[in-house]
């Protein structure tokens, strides 16, 4: 039982937070968001790379970091605490996790490094319309013509999909209405027969519809060069997932604390009725209740951080499903109540609080909502 | 005991219906179902259709030009209007100053007011807040001072909705520093186009402009716009409060939001099954839809204690408080309702019109704006933790 | 809309909280419970008798007074006011309103009379171990045997079986394992092969189990004497049990009116850190929470009351559902309030807090949890 | 960060879990998973049985004839120990007084007092709580007054927990009256025999005596049965109330209660399927086991601060709030889980050997009484609203 840091996981988190600190501050941000046309900051990218966080889930053996995923938490919780614009989550978590995974030696070689070095972003084209909060149900297909494959599908909301310079689709080898394995696709997001429409989301960040319209790749665009058995992507992507779920819940750790500073700084200092609201005793345990919510999403973002390495599949569920729900409900609640006790200050565009609300909301929604988690969970009981 | 209607009532509200199903238009109705942007000309127009048939204002006496309803005919107006998807009515003018215009102001502000109002021909905005008064409102600090027959305003007022297309304000200024908070205070009419007005828009979360701030600076207001007694206008601004808070329960709103989240939770599935047949879902609807009942209820037996004639009490803040909750609620499941979709953020895909690429379904698009957009509804119009406080001192007596 | 009451109306309040005020405060009750065998008054039931309460839900035709839900629900205010420990709801609303509803014109005068006087108590037996909330799920069974019926069956938790006179026991005419038409069998308590064991609820009464064992009932014993047909009962038996949750809804908001003012009135002269304890803020929110409740299930007491009359059974359910939930939530909320603001007085039974804090208890469970109708409805909508 | 015991730390806990097979008395065990009543004697029982393993104070140290275990081992043992059915320690003597005795105690009042606590033959009770100073303890009103190297004590001390066994009462009593409140108590052991001494019963809502007053009338007390210096006391009830709120949570006794629910909702049935199967009802419990997990691990980070050897902090305040909002939630999910059996509260059917006749499922005999029990979870203890104003007030510094 061991709360504590390495001396390197320290030096991880205080490198991350001295480059939010000096770089990344809330007009800084603001800047990047308004006027960045991909709503992200290719130089600030480039210092992520720098300072070797895109590294940090590249294998050993790429010439990466190969990070923990407590590595993970303490980057995310920094990122959460600067809401860091860029597609960290999507492209040196998620999108590298998954070649490091699924990929051949050959394909981890060619991909990962550019990834570490930041030359080239990778986003997992994952949901798609119907399948809601449902990772398992996908519809888009692929099928082997010749020397290659033939893809056909509609990917929704992919993170940065219109600037990741690959998109890591994922598709089922079978006929369209045939229920195949699960396969991993890198698709060049400029390939003919891609299509992507980008569009703002609540978190101040841009994501993409994806329509692949039998979009030709070649054999080598499916990780793992089909050497992967049956089913074996799918197992491979809820670990992924499960990676992503743990990073959010440690990036929601990190935007909690600083969301619950600003409300006791704001309540300290904003007077009403001749004395600090913070004196107001209904406030003070409202502020209590946002304290009780982030310890324990502390916890669970521990939990996740612990168990989503774990071997045994269905300890790994639980874990990560328990966690999504208590991350999940804090953000809901310390949100609000930031907000809230902010008053109409809380509700602009101006203060940073509202930048926190939304990025926490969007926290609830990636990955499964609360309720699906919630009922994940439940199923399971026994 | 009885929770129907008079048949009187019932033909009032097949006669609103018929009207709204002819004279409502259907661009309009379009935006306000699907929870798109209003424009202000939205506003204006139906608000001009409504007076043409003599119905501009609900709540008006006919000696005003009003309707003289009751306040169940009121209540079942606000309620089809709602449900046929009409603009909420901007509530400054009729709602707020013109109450207090008529039971407070000369014979010469009512004639020179009032018609406009009702015509929409002027805009109002309200000056009421400012950055340092806020739930303690009688602290404001915008200082007016007599030269002649006018006073020179200097001050700020925050949080104005919808200031970027008013003609008036009505606005509360300290006329006696020297006087109690609540006593200097004095309640006048301020003409928008006056110099020395600077209207700054305030950009909320959801992307909008639908605040303000408003900077005076030695803005002249003739002595004939201020309402009443100097120095009283703390009166005034009380009297205004408890108008204001009629009808804030927002059952008819309530209600069409929740067919909203019904609608899409019917179209939207789960394991192959429309959500609205998930036992959780289902439960969790289930509970908003119990608790507008109840608050529908509630809300007509205070309706029916004012139609006794007694005037809106501490009961307001009950309605407050539970109408703005459940509908938080209504926006809070509408973002779970579309799944991943409920991510995007794109005001211009809510504008009439928009021709661009579509992102997921049509009614997935304001879901998330709508919720961002009403966290407000628990902070303005005197904040629900102030509600708590009247109920516990008003209501109780602690 | 009118939410007034007629002049009777107020009489009919005025006098049962006349008759609660006079006989039957807290320590009068006190004594009742703790001394009287039956754990109520039969004194105090005469009482009720003489001012006529025990006739409004008998038929004017039986020389009753005919009330309606309205009059029955002001007459539950009262005595969820004064937490009456007799047997009215049992025997002067769903006894009586059973026998008036599915009753023959001679049973109706037979037994009607004698439960207006107060000589006779009868009760509803229907639910049973296996039911849990559903409460068509019954297993007795009754099944014609020469002139009459022999009845086997367990029925549970009866209110008041140990005293009543008269039982009206629900059975399935048919076959153990078969689904018969519901009927409703009036049963001397005494009657061979009839076996009950009492037992003390949390609301300070008694209830008792009920043993059938193929107990011999002449054939007069089937309420409508067999005039009904297959399934009659079920759907009188529902607007019964339809009538008795109105009867609590009305009954709960008695008791959740006094338990806020008890609750108002302690926080007002305890004094702790030199001030009432109503003074702070986080408590008189919470104080406000309870008002919240109180009026919103006092709106679906009047809803219930207005509706357990409708014609249309679907409505009927929804409102009858709904207004179960709202008033449940009330009691749970309301009373574990009214119990924390009290500290450590609040537990014990020397304060009235804990007894009507127990009476909510058993209303939030009686005719069904709230979760029961709260899924109930659920599954309605459309 | 390691969230797994070390080897020595699992191989404690089997230690533990085999001693508990070996040792815990087969009736006080049915006794205490079932939630039925528990006596004195099963209590000292099974502390007797404790000492003679040498086990009588895990959170003692070795000086003192304790286990010298650390923090890490002090929790795996409670959760053993619970989950086994051990009754909970009864914490007057062993948790509450001892420390106070090891840290300002005399060598004397040590050696007089420690060894019977741990052996059980002496039994403790609280002598803190007043009628008028239950959350604002500070006011208390039991006076003490010098007399030679006696105190001659007057007053009346409330929930007094189990007093009716006591044979030691430790007291916070005002021996200066003119001081600030905090400054002139002291803090005296009391000899429940002392003439002048009346416990009498408060029997709470679920019918049982568990609480007393204890009325105090000319009790002459030694002077040497002070602790520490007059008029200090604050400092020793204090340094008490820190020590009393260490494992707090229960997480050990909640796992227990919980696995008590979900072995319920197994056997129970609704539309034929096992409870536990319901969207509804498995949502419920869901989330009452996710929030433990939760609790565990917050109650882990405190346990391995502590051992970092900081003493125990505000964060004790959250594992109160949580923990026994937990505990209250499973009684709550409890009574919803037998249905209309939850009725039923008799006190006989939950004494051990009752021999009556059945009045549903055994399991559905305590289910009331224990969720009327536990109401008292979220008072005591300093109560759940004055936690939250410790950690408005220690964490967040307001």
């Amino acid at each position: 039982m061991d709360f504590g840091y390495t001396e390197e996981q320290q030096m991880l988190l205080d490198t991350t937070r001295r480059f939010v600190g000096k770089d990344y501050g809330f007009e800084a941000r603001r800047r990047i968001r308004e006027s960045a046309p991909e709503g992200f900051s290719r130089e600030a990218w480039q210092s992520l790379a720098d300072i070797g966080l895109l590294a940090l889930n590249v294998p050993e053996a790429e010439g990466g970091l190969g990070g923990s995923a407590i590595d993970t938490m303490l980057v995310m919780n920094a990122i959460g605490e600067g809401l860091l614009l860029e597609p960290y989550l999507a492209s040196a978590v998620l999108a590298t996790r998954a070649i490091a995974l699924l990929g051949s030696g050959e394909q981890g070689a060619e991909l990962l490094p550019a990834l570490a070095a930041g030359e080239k972003i990778a986003t997992l084209a994952h949901d798609e319309p119907a399948s809601r909060f449902d990772w398992r149900s996908i519809e888009t297909r692929a099928w082997r013509v010749g020397s290659g494959y033939v893809i056909t599908g509609h990917k929704s909301v992919v993170p940065h999909g219109g600037s990741a310079d690959l998109l890591l689709v994922t598709a089922r080898l079978a006929a369209v209405g045939e229920h195949g394995p699960m396969a991993v696709f890198a698709v060049p997001r400029e390939l003919a027969g891609v299509k992507t429409v980008p569009f703002n989301t609540i978190d101040g960040t841009r994501a993409a519809e994806v329509w692949l319209n039998q979009a030709f790749l070649p054999e080598s665009a499916l990780l793992g060069n089909g050497g992967h058995e049956a089913g074996d992507a799918e197992g491979a992507l809820e670990q992924i997932i499960q990676a992503g779920i743990a990073a959010v819940c440690a990036e929601a750790v990190g935007a909690l604390d600083k969301l619950l500073a600003a409300t006791v700084e704001y309540a300290r200092n904003r007077k009403q009725f001749g004395q600090p609201i913070g004196k107001f005793q209904a406030l003070q345990h409202r502020m209590a209740d946002m304290v009780l919510h982030i310890e324990q999403a502390r916890s669970m973002s521990f939990l996740a951080a612990v168990r989503c390495a774990d071997a045994d599949a269905a300890e790994r569920r639980r874990a990560l499903s328990a966690a999504k729900v208590v991350v999940g409900q804090a953000c809901r609640f310390v949100g609000q109540q930031a907000v809230q006790l902010h008053g109409g200050m809380g509700v602009t565009d101006e203060l940073d609080v509202s930048h926190y609300f939304k990025r926490l909301m969007a926290i609830e929604l990636q990955f499964g909502s609360t309720d699906t988690h919630l009922e994940a969970y439940a199923s399971q009981l026994a | 005991m009885d929770l129907n209607f008079t048949p009187e009532e019932n033909a009032f509200r097949q006669e609103v219906r018929d009207f709204l199903a002819q004279s409502l238009p259907a661009d309009i109705r379009h935006k306000v179902i699907n929870g798109m942007i209003l424009e202000r000309d939205d506003y204006v127009r139906w608000q001009k259709i409504l007076h043409a048939k003599g119905w501009g204002g609900p709540s008006w006496k006919r000696d005003f030009g009003g309707t003289g309803w009751s306040a169940t005919e009121q209540y079942i107006f606000e309620e089809e209007a709602a449900a046929a998807g009409a603009p909420r009515a901007i509530p400054f003018g009729l709602k707020m100053v013109a109450p207090v215009m008529m039971q407070y102001g000369s014979p010469g502000q009512q004639q020179r007011f009032l018609p406009s109002i009702l015509s929409a021909d002027e805009w109002w905005c309200q000056g009421y807040s400012e950055p340092g008064a806020g739930s303690d409102l009688a602290s404001l600090k915008t200082r007016a001072v007599r030269e002649g027959d006018h006073y020179i305003v200097n001050g700020q007022k925050t949080w104005t909705t919808q200031g970027q297309y008013a003609d008036w304000m009505f606005c509360l200024v300290r006329t006696d520093p020297e006087a109690k908070p609540q006593r200097g205070i004095s309640f006048l009419l301020i003409d928008m186009k006056t110099p020395g007005i600077t209207v700054r828009p305030i950009i909320t979360m959801d992307g909008a402009h639908e605040v303000n701030e408003v900077w005076l600076e030695d803005v002249k207001v003739p002595v004939e716009n201020r309402i009443g007694e100097e120095n009283a206008g703390w009166t005034y601004a009380k009297f205004l409060l408890g108008h204001e808070r009629t009808n804030i329960a927002g059952i008819g709103i309530a209600k069409r939001e929740l067919a909203r989240l019904k609608r899409i939770a019917a179209l939207e599935t789960k394991h192959g099954r429309p959500l609205i047949k998930d036992p959780l879902f289902a439960a969790r609807i289930a509970q908003i839809e119990i608790d507008l009942t109840a608050l529908e209820i509630t809300n007509l037996r205070v309706l029916s204690a004012e139609a006794a004639h007694r005037a809106p009490g501490p009961e307001a803040s009950i309605l407050k408080i539970k109408g703005t909750e459940l509908q938080q609620a209504i926006t809070e499941m509408l973002v779970q309702v579309a799944g991943p979709y409920a991510l995007q953020l794109r005001r211009e895909a809510m504008a009439a019109g928009y021709q661009g690429d579509p992102v997921g379904p049509f009614y997935s698009v304001p879901l998330a704006a709508n919720y961002l957009n009403m966290r407000k509804l628990s902070i303005y119009g005197g904040s629900n933790e102030i509600q708590k406080n009247i109920i516990a001192q008003m209501i109780l007596g602690l």
